[in-house]
C-alpha cells in the first residue's frame, strides 16, 4: 500500500515547526541558520509531495530552484556570519541589536 | 530728426555700459567719453528742437516707438518716447546742465580711485532722468523715476567707505521709495480705471473720471513728487544726500532729479485738474515747504546744507506754481533754478576743491580775494536765486507769485513773499561769510582750473541772460512754446488790484530788503553774529535740525519699527509659528517614544512577531474552510 | 509636432549622467593624499557636462513651442495597466519656463560647487538626480507620475542638505524631509481620491489630468482636495505660516543646495497651485480665494519684516524668498491675466535672482568665511566687480525697473489691484521693506569700514564669472525685453485665468467700453 | 513496504530535527541535521523523486553541511551557548505559537485533503528524464538564471568574508587592538 500523501505533509509540517522554534529559541547564529535549512527542506518535502500527487514533475523543478537558492543563501550567510564574527567575536545573534530604536 | 529721438538717452546709457564693463582700459578718456556723449544728447536735442519749430504749434506731439515692452493683455507698456515742447525742455535742461557738469567733474573727480564708475554713473543718470522726460507712458516713466532714484543712491554713496555717505545714499534710495510706491499704486489706478497707462489716453480720460478717483489718481502720483523733490515730509533724505560729490549735488539734488516731480505734476496736470483737492494740496504742500527749507537754510553752517534746503524751498516754490495752474512758469522756474542753482552748486564745489573739502561757513571767509570768478559766480547765482531784478530768477519767481496772485489766493501770494524774504537771507549770509570778511581759518585756496571755471561761466551767463527766454508769464517763449502741452497761459486775469508791474516791485522790494537785512547782520561788521549765535542757540539747533522732523521719524518709526521686526523674528516666527508646528512634532515624538520600545534590535524578536502573524494567518485559513 | 521626444530625454539625461556617474566613482583621484576630491577630478566635469547638454536639449524644447494655450510635445506610454496609470508628459507655456529655469540653473549650481570636497560624485549625482525629479515634476501630465517626481525630489535634497550642508545641517534636512512629507501625504491621497472617483464619474479610472479637468464634483468634495493638494503645495512655495522649514534648509544647505531650493524647488509649489489646484477646482478656487490672498499678502509683510532684523545674511536671503513667492501666489490668485502672467514670469525671475543671491552669499561665505553682516564690510573697495553684481542681483530683487523683478512684481501687482484693491496696496509696502532690507545687506557687507582680515580678499575668480555672468545677462535681457517670455507664457496664462474669472478685470471693462 | 518505510523514517526524521534543536554543541547539531536530510532524501525516494533524492544527499547532506560544518570549526568548535534565555517569554511563546502553528497546518491538511487519501497513479517511465526535459525546455530560462545567481553569490561571499580589501578599510584592522578574535585553544 503507497503511503497517503498527507502523512509526508504532516511530517513537512513538523518539520518547518521544529525549524520554526529552532529559529526563535536558539542563540547561536550557525544553529540558527541550520534551523532555517530545516525549514527549506520541509518545505522542499510539501512540494515534491504535492508534484506526487498531482502526477506530474513542475513541483520538482521548484524544489530543485529552492536547493539552489538555498545553497546560495547558505554561502552568502555564512560569509555574513563569518564577516560578523570578525567584527564582534561572537556568534550570537543577541549581540548583534545595533538597529534598535 | 524726431525719429532719432532715441538717441538722446541711448548715447549717454552706451556711455555708462561701456564705462561699466570697461572701466579700467577706459580710464584715460571716461571723463572725456562721458562728457562728449552727454554733449552729443544735447547736440541731438537741438536739431530735434529745431525740427520741432518748424512745424505749427499744434502738431508738435509726437509719440516714437521703439519696442514692446511689457504687454500682457489689454496692458501694454511700450518703450516709446514722447516729443513734444514740454518733454523737449526737459530734455535739453538735463542734457545742457548734465553736460556743462560733466565738464566740470573731470577736473573734480580727477584722481578719484573710482574715476571710470563716477562718469558710468554720471552717464546712467542722464540717461534715465531722459527716459523720464521723455516717457510717453506712465510705466517707462516710472522705469526712469527709479532710475534717477538709483544713480542717485550710487553717486550719494559714491564715497562708500565713509559711513555717513552710504547711509545717506540708502536713506535717499528708501525714503524716495516710500514715495515711488504710492505712485506705482497711482499708476495701478489710473489703469484701471482708464484703461491704459499711456499719457495721451489716460490724461484724455481724466475730465472723465470720478472726482473722488481723479483725487485719488492725483495725490497719489503726487506722493511720489513729494518724494522725489524732496517736499514735506519725504524731504529728509535731501539734506543728508550732500555727502556725494559736489558735482552730483549740482546735477541730481539741485537741477534734474529733484525737479522730476515737478515735471509729474505738469504732464499730468489734466488729472490734478479733474480733482477739486489735489491742486490745492500740490500749492498747500509747496508753500509750506518753501518756506519751512528756507527757514531751514538759515541755520545751516555747511554750505551745501544751505544749498540744499534752498533747493527743497525752491521746488516748493515750482510746486506752488503748479498748485495755482501756472504750469508753464513752474518749467520755466524749474530751467531757471536749474541754471543758477547748478551754478551755486558748482561755486561751492569749486570751495571745496580749493580748501580740501572744508565747507564749513563758520571757519571760511574773505574767500573772494583768492577765487574771484567762483566768488562772482556765487554772487550771480546767489542774486538770481534771491530774485534781483533782471536775472533770470527774478523773472521765474515773480511769475509766480502774480500767478499766486492772480488766481486769487492772496494768502499764497503773501507767504510766497515770506518765502522769498527768506530766501534773500539765507543766500545773502552763505555768501557774506564764505567770501566777505575776513578768513577765520589757516586755509590757502587757489582759483580752480579752467575745466571747473569754464561751465560756471557759462551757467552763469545763463542765469543772467536766461530771463530773455521767459520774461513774461504771457509772452516769454518758454511759456508760449509750452503753451499747447500745458494750456495756453491765460489772458491777463486781474483779479486783484494789483497790476503786474506793481507786482513785480514788491517782490522785488522783499528780495532786497531781505540781502539788506542779511548784510546787516553779516556784512556790515555791526552786529557781531558770532554772539548772536550763542544767544539764540535753541532756535539756531532747531533751524539747523530741520526742526527736528528726521529725529522725530527716528524716534517714532524707525525705532518702533526695529523692535516689531526683530519681535516679529525672535518671538513670533521662532516661538509661535515654529512652535507650533514644532509642539506637534514633539506630540509625535512622545507616542513614537512609546512605539519605538518594541525595536529591541533583537532579531529573535522580529522573528517571534513573525510567526505570529504566521500563525494567525493559519489559522484564520482553518476556520474559514 | 516632432517626433523626437524632447521631454523624455530632458527629464532622464541628468539621472543617466548620476547613473553614469555612480558608476565611475571608482576612478582614481587626482590628489588622494589630500582626503578630499581635487579641483580637476573628472566627476565635477562629467556633471557639469551632463547638466550643460541638458540645458542644450531643452533649448530644443524652446525652438519646438508655439505660443498657444493647450499642452504640447506630449508623449504618452502605458505605464501601471491595471491602474492605468500612464506615463504623461506635456508642457505648456507656465511649464516652459519652469523647465528652462531648471536646466539653466543646474550647471551654475554645479559650476558654484566646484569647492565642495566631500564625497563629490555622490554630491553630484544627489544634484542631477534632483534635477531629473524638479524636470519630471515640470512636465508630468498624470498626476501619480507627477507625485513620483514630487516626492522623488525630496530624496536627493535631503541628502544635499544633511550631507553637505553646514552647521545644524540634519536638523534641517529632517525638518525640511518631514514638512513636505506632511503635506505629499494629504496630496497622495486627493489624488487616489480623485482618481477613484474618475471610474465612476468618467466611465474609466484616470490620472491623466487633461480627463480629470472636464470631472464634476460636488463642491464640497471639491473644496476639501483643493485644500489637500493646496496644503502640499503650500509648504513647498511656502506660504505663511508653513514657511519655518525654509530659513532653516536654505541656512544649512550647501549653496548649490540654496540655489536650487530657492530657485527651482519652491517653484514647484506655485507651480502646482496652477496647473492642479486651478485647473482641477477652479470653483473652489474661488471660494478660497480671499483665504489664499490674505496668506499671501500676510507672507509678504511677514517676510520682509523678519528679513529686516537678520544678520545671518543667507537667513536673510531667505526670508526675502518668503516674501517674494507670496508675490508670486498673490499674482496666481488674482483671478487677472496680468497677475497670473506675473506670477508665472516673477518665479522664473525669483527663481534667477534669488538662485544669483545664494551664489553670491555663497562666494562671501568662501572668502570671508563667515554669514554673520556684522563682520562684514567695506568689501566694495577690494572686491569691486563683486559688489556690482551684488548691487545688480540686490535691485533685481527689490524690483528695480530695467531689471527682470520688475517686469513681475508690476504686473502682478496691477494685475491683482485691477482685481481687488486692499492687498495690492498692502502687497506694495513689501515693495518699500524689500528695498529696506536688500540694501542693508548691501550696505554691512560692502560699505563702510573694511575689517583688517577681509584686507586680501580676491575678486571673482574665472569660475565665478563663468556663473554669474550668464544670470546677469538674463537678469537685464528679461527687464529689458521680456517679450518673448510674456508671449509665450500669455496664452497658457489666459486659459488658467479663464478657470477663475468670471467677470472682466475693471480695466477690460474700461477698455471694451472706450473701443465702441 | 512503502508504509513501513515511511513510519521507520518519520520518527527518525523528526527525532533529529528534535534532538538538532537541543544540541548546545552546533558540531552536533550540524550531524543531526545531516541525519534528517537523509531521512528527508528517503522520503524523496518514496515519492519517485529520484533525482532530487540523490541531490538532497549530494548537495544538502554533502556540501552545504560540510560547509556548516567548516564554519563551525573556523568559529571555535567549543564555543556552548548557555541555556538562560534572556528574552522573556521568548521560549514559552515560540514553543507555543509553533504548536499552534503545526496544529492550523495539520488541521488544514486534514480538512483540505483528507489524511488518509491515497495518492494518485505513479508516474511512469524515468523520472530523472522527466525532470531534465522539463527543466530543459519550459524553465530553461529560469535555470540559467540560477547559474547566475551562483556567481553572485560566490562573488559576493569572497567579498564579505576577505580579510583586507584594497582602498577599504579592514574592518577586522579597525577593531580595537583588545578585541582581536581569541581563539580557545
Amino acid at each position: 500500500m503507497r503511503t497517503p500523501i498527507a502523512f509526508f505533509l504532516v511530517v513537512s509540517a513538523l518539520l518547518f515547526t521544529i525549524g520554526t522554534v529552532g529559529v526563535l529559541v536558539r542563540r547561536n547564529a550557525l544553529v540558527i541558520f541550520m534551523s532555517i535549512e530545516l525549514q527549506l527542506n520541509a518545505v522542499n518535502l510539501t512540494l515534491i509531495a504535492f508534484s506526487r500527487q498531482l502526477g506530474e514533475v513542475n513541483g520538482q523543478v521548484l524544489a530543485f530552484f529552492s536547493m539552489v537558492v538555498a545553497a546560495a543563501e547558505v554561502v552568502v550567510g555564512l560569509a555574513i556570519i563569518v564577516a560578523i564574527f570578525r567584527r564582534r567575536v561572537s556568534a550570537n545573534v543577541d549581540d548583534i541589536n545595533l538597529l534598535r530604536w | 530728426m524726431t525719429d532719432l529721438i532715441w538717441l538722446v538717452p541711448a548715447l549717454p546709457l552706451a556711455g555708462a555700459v561701456a564705462l561699466l564693463l570697461a572701466g579700467k582700459p577706459l580710464r584715460r578718456i571716461a571723463g572725456g567719453l562721458a562728457s562728449l556723449l552727454v554733449g552729443a544728447s544735447f547736440v541731438v536735442s537741438v536739431l530735434v528742437l529745431i525740427d520741432l519749430l518748424g512745424v505749427g504749434a499744434e502738431e508738435r506731439t509726437v509719440a516714437v516707438k521703439i519696442f514692446d515692452w511689457i504687454s500682457v493683455g489689454s496692458f501694454e507698456a511700450p518703450v516709446e518716447l514722447r516729443v513734444d515742447p514740454l518733454s523737449m525742455v526737459m530734455a535739453l535742461t538735463v542734457t545742457g546742465v548734465g553736460f556743462l557738469i560733466h565738464v566740470y567733474s573731470i577736473d573734480y573727480m580727477h584722481g578719484d580711485p573710482r574715476y571710470s564708475r563716477y562718469f558710468a554713473y554720471l552717464n546712467l543718470f542722464v540717461a534715465a532722468m531722459l527716459t523720464l522726460v521723455l516717457a510717453n507712458n506712465l510705466v517707462l516713466l516710472y522705469v526712469g523715476w527709479e532710475g534717477v532714484g538709483l544713480c542717485s543712491y550710487l553717486l550719494i554713496a559714491f564715497w562708500f567707505e565713509r559711513r555717513a555717505a552710504a547711509d545717506a545714499g540708502k536713506k535717499a534710495f528708501i525714503v524716495t521709495r516710500i514715495g515711488d510706491t504710492a505712485m506705482l499704486i497711482g499708476i495701478f489706478l489710473a489703469f484701471s480705471t482708464t484703461g491704459s497707462v499711456r499719457f495721451d489716453e489716460v490724461f484724455g480720460a481724466a475730465g472723465g473720471l470720478a472726482s473722488g478717483t481723479a483725487t485719488a489718481i492725483a495725490l497719489l502720483l503726487f506722493a511720489g513728487a513729494v518724494g522725489k523733490s524732496a517736499q514735506l515730509p519725504l524731504h529728509v533724505w535731501l539734506p543728508d544726500a550732500m555727502e556725494g560729490p559736489t558735482p552730483v549735488s549740482a546735477l541730481i539734488h539741485a537741477a534734474t532729479m529733484v525737479t522730476a516731480g515737478v515735471y509729474l505734476v505738469v504732464r499730468a496736470h489734466a488729472i490734478f485738474e479733474a480733482s477739486e483737492v489735489a491742486l490745492g494740496v500740490v500749492a498747500v504742500v509747496g508753500i509750506v515747504t518753501a518756506v519751512y527749507a528756507g527757514l531751514s537754510a538759515i541755520g545751516q553752517d555747511d554750505l551745501k546744507r544751505v544749498l540744499a534746503y534752498s533747493t527743497i524751498s525752491q521746488l516748493g516754490y515750482m510746486f506752488l506754481a503748479a498748485g495755482v495752474g501756472a504750469y508753464a512758469v513752474a518749467i520755466f522756474h524749474l530751467v531757471a533754478h536749474a541754471f543758477f542753482k547748478a551754478l551755486l552748486f558748482l561755486s561751492a564745489g569749486s570751495v571745496m576743491h580749493a580748501t580740501d573739502g572744508v565747507i564749513d561757513v563758520t571757519r571760511l571767509g574773505g574767500l573772494r580775494r583768492r577765487m574771484p570768478v567762483t566768488a562772482a559766480s556765487f554772487a550771480v547765482g546767489g542774486l538770481a536765486l534771491a530774485g534781483i531784478p533782471l536775472l533770470v530768477g527774478f523773472f521765474s519767481k515773480d511769475q509766480i507769485l502774480a500767478a499766486a496772485y492772480e488766481a486769487g489766493r492772496t494768502g499764497l501770494w503773501i507767504t510766497g513773499l515770506v518765502a522769498a524774504f527768506i530766501t534773500a537771507i539765507y543766500i545773502t549770509r552763505a555768501y557774506l561769510l564764505t567770501f566777505e570778511g575776513e578768513p577765520r581759518s589757516e586755509l590757502h585756496p587757489h582759483e580752480s582750473p579752467a575745466l571747473m571755471s569754464v561751465p560756471m561761466a557759462v551757467l552763469g551767463v545763463g542765469a543772467v541772460l536766461g530771463g530773455l527766454l521767459g520774461a513774461s508769464a504771457q509772452t516769454g517763449r518758454v511759456q508760449r512754446f509750452l503753451g499747447p502741452v500745458v494750456g495756453e497761459p491765460e489772458a491777463h486775469a486781474a483779479a486783484g488790484a494789483l497790476s503786474e508791474v506793481g507786482l513785480s516791485v514788491i517782490a522785488s522790494a522783499v528780495a532786497v530788503g531781505g540781502i539788506a537785512l542779511a548784510w546787516a547782520l553779516y556784512g556790515s561788521g555791526r552786529v557781531d553774529w558770532q554772539a548772536l549765535r550763542a544767544r539764540f542757540g535753541g532756535a539756531r539747533r532747531a533751524l539747523s535740525r530741520g526742526f527736528y522732523v528726521d529725529d522725530a521719524y527716528g524716534a517714532l518709526l524707525v525705532t518702533p519699527g526695529k523692535a516689531a521686526a526683530s519681535f516679529s523674528a525672535s518671538v513670533l516666527d521662532t516661538r509661535v509659528v515654529d512652535g507650533a508646528v514644532n509642539g506637534i512634532g514633539r506630540a509625535f515624538v512622545r507616542l513614537a517614544g512609546v512605539g519605538r520600545r518594541l525595536q529591541t534590535g533583537l532579531v529573535r524578536t522580529y522573528a517571534l512577531a513573525f510567526l505570529l502573524g504566521a500563525a494567525a494567518l493559519v489559522l484564520v485559513l482553518v476556520v474559514r474552510t | 509636432m516632432s517626433s523626437f521626444p524632447w521631454l523624455t530625454v530632458t527629464v532622464f539625461l541628468p539621472l543617466a549622467g548620476a547613473v553614469v556617474l555612480l558608476a565611475l566613482t571608482p576612478l582614481p583621484r587626482r590628489r588622494p593624499e589630500a582626503g578630499g576630491y581635487g579641483a580637476d577630478d573628472p566627476w565635477r566635469w562629467v556633471a557639469f557636462l551632463v547638466s550643460s547638454a541638458t540645458f542644450v536639449v531643452s533649448l530644443g524644447i524652446l525652438t519646438e513651442f508655439r505660443a498657444e494655450p493647450g499642452f504640447q510635445l506630449v508623449e504618452e506610454a502605458g505605464w501601471v495597466g491595471p491602474l492605468n496609470i500612464r506615463y504623461v508628459l506635456g508642457l505648456d507655456g507656465i511649464s516652459l519656463f519652469m523647465v528652462l529655469l531648471t536646466t539653466f540653473l543646474m550647471p551654475l549650481a554645479i559650476l558654484a560647487s566646484w569647492r565642495v570636497e566631500r564625497q563629490v560624485p555622490y554630491f553630484m549625482a544627489s544634484l542631477l538626480a534632483l534635477e531629473t525629479a524638479m524636470l519630471g515634476a515640470f512636465v508630468a501630465l498624470d498626476l501619480l507620475l507627477f507625485f513620483v517626481f514630487f516626492e522623488g525630489l525630496l530624496f536627493p535634497m535631503y541628502l544635499v542638505i544633511g550631507i553637505w550642508g553646514s552647521g545644524r545641517r540634519v536638523y534641517a534636512a529632517v525638518k525640511f524631509f518631514l514638512f513636505t512629507m506632511a503635506g505629499s501625504a494629504l496630496l497622495l491621497v486627493a489624488i487616489l481620491f480623485l482618481a477613484f472617483r474618475s471610474e465612476t464619474a468618467l466611465g474609466g479610472m484616470t490620472f491623466d489630468l487633461r480627463q480629470l479637468v472636464g470631472m464634476d464634483l460636488p463642491a464640497t468634495t471639491a473644496r476639501w482636495l483643493f485644500l489637500a493638494f493646496f496644503v502640499a503645495f503650500a509648504v513647498k512655495v511656502p506660504l505663511f505660516p508653513l514657511h519655518t522649514w525654509l530659513p532653516d534648509a536654505h541656512t544649512e544647505a550647501p549653496t548649490a543646495g540654496s540655489v536650487i531650493l530657492a530657485g527651482v524647488l519652491l517653484k514647484l509649489g506655485a507651480y502646482g497651485l496652477i496647473r492642479f489646484n486651478l485647473t482641477l477646482f477652479p470653483d473652489a478656487s474661488e471660494d478660497f480665494r480671499g483665504l489664499v490672498t490674505t496668506l499671501a499678502v500676510i507672507g509678504i509683510v511677514y517676510g520682509a519684516v523678519v528679513a529686516l532684523i537678520q544678520t545671518d545674511i543667507k537667513r536673510l536671503v531667505a526670508y526675502s524668498s518668503v516674501s517674494h513667492l507670496g508675490f508670486v501666489v498673490l499674482g496666481i490668485f488674482a483671478g487677472t491675466l496680468q497677475g497670473m502672467s506675473g506670477g508665472v514670469i516673477q518665479m522664473v525671475n525669483h527663481g534667477l535672482s534669488t538662485g544669483a543671491l545664494f551664489l553670491i552669499v555663497g562666494m562671501l561665505y568662501d572668502r570671508t568665511h563667515t554669514r554673520d553682516l556684522a563682520r562684514l564690510g567695506g568689501l566694495a573697495r577690494r572686491t569691486p566687480v563683486l559688489a556690482g553684481v551684488f548691487l545688480v542681483v540686490a535691485l533685481s530683487s527689490l524690483g528695480l525697473p530695467g531689471l527682470n523683478g520688475f517686469v513681475g512684481e508690476l504686473l502682478i501687482l496691477l494685475g491683482t489691484f485691477d482685481a481687488s484693491r486692499l492687498p495690492a496696496v498692502i502687497a506694495a509696502t513689501g515693495v518699500v521693506l524689500s528695498a529696506i532690507y536688500l540694501l542693508w545687506a548691501y550696505q554691512r557687507s560692502m560699505h563702510g569700514d573694511l575689517p583688517a582680515e577681509l584686507e586680501s580678499t580676491p575678486d571673482l575668480s574665472g569660475r565665478e564669472y563663468a556663473y554669474m555672468v550668464p544670470i546677469l545677462v538674463a537678469i537685464v535681457a528679461i527687464g529689458v525685453f521680456p517679450k518673448p517670455l510674456l508671449d509665450r507664457i500669455e496664452p497658457a496664462a489666459d486659459r488658467h485665468v479663464r478657470l477663475i474669472a468670471v467677470e472682466p478685470s475693471s480695466a477690460d471693462v474700461v477698455r471694451a467700453a472706450g473701443g465702441d | 513496504m512503502d508504509l513501513i518505510v515511511f513510519w521507520i523514517m518519520a520518527p527518525v526524521s523528526v527525532g533529529a530535527a528534535v534532538l538538532m534543536l537541543l544540541q548546545r554543541n552546533a558540531v552536533y547539531a550540524a550531524l543531526f541535521l545531516v541525519l534528517n536530510q537523509f531521512t528527508l532524501a528517503v522520503f524523496f525516494v518514496l515519492l519517485d523523486a529520484h533525482f532530487l533524492a540523490a541531490v538532497q544527499v549530494i548537495v544538502y547532506a554533502g556540501a552545504i553541511m560540510v560547509l556548516f560544518l567548516f564554519v563551525i570549526m573556523f568559529l571555535g568548535v567549543d564555543r556552548r551557548e548557555a541555556l538562560v534565555e534572556p528574552i522573556r517569554g521568548q521560549r514559552g511563546l515560540a514553543i507555543g505559537l509553533g504548536l499552534l502553528l503545526a496544529a492550523g497546518v495539520v488541521l488544514a491538511i486534514g480538512l483540505g485533503i483528507g489524511l488518509a487519501r491515497a495518492p494518485g497513479p505513479a508516474p511512469g517511465g524515468d523520472n530523472i528524464e522527466a525532470v531534465a526535459r522539463v527543466l530543459f525546455t519550459d524553465y530553461v530560462f529560469p535555470f540559467e538564471l540560477t547559474s547566475i545567481l551562483l556567481i553572485i553569490a560566490a562573488v559576493a561571499a569572497m567579498v564579505l568574508a576577505r580579510r583586507k580589501a584594497r582602498g577599504l578599510p579592514d574592518l577586522a584592522d579597525e577593531a580595537p587592538a583588545g578585541r582581536e578574535p581569541e581563539r580557545v585553544p
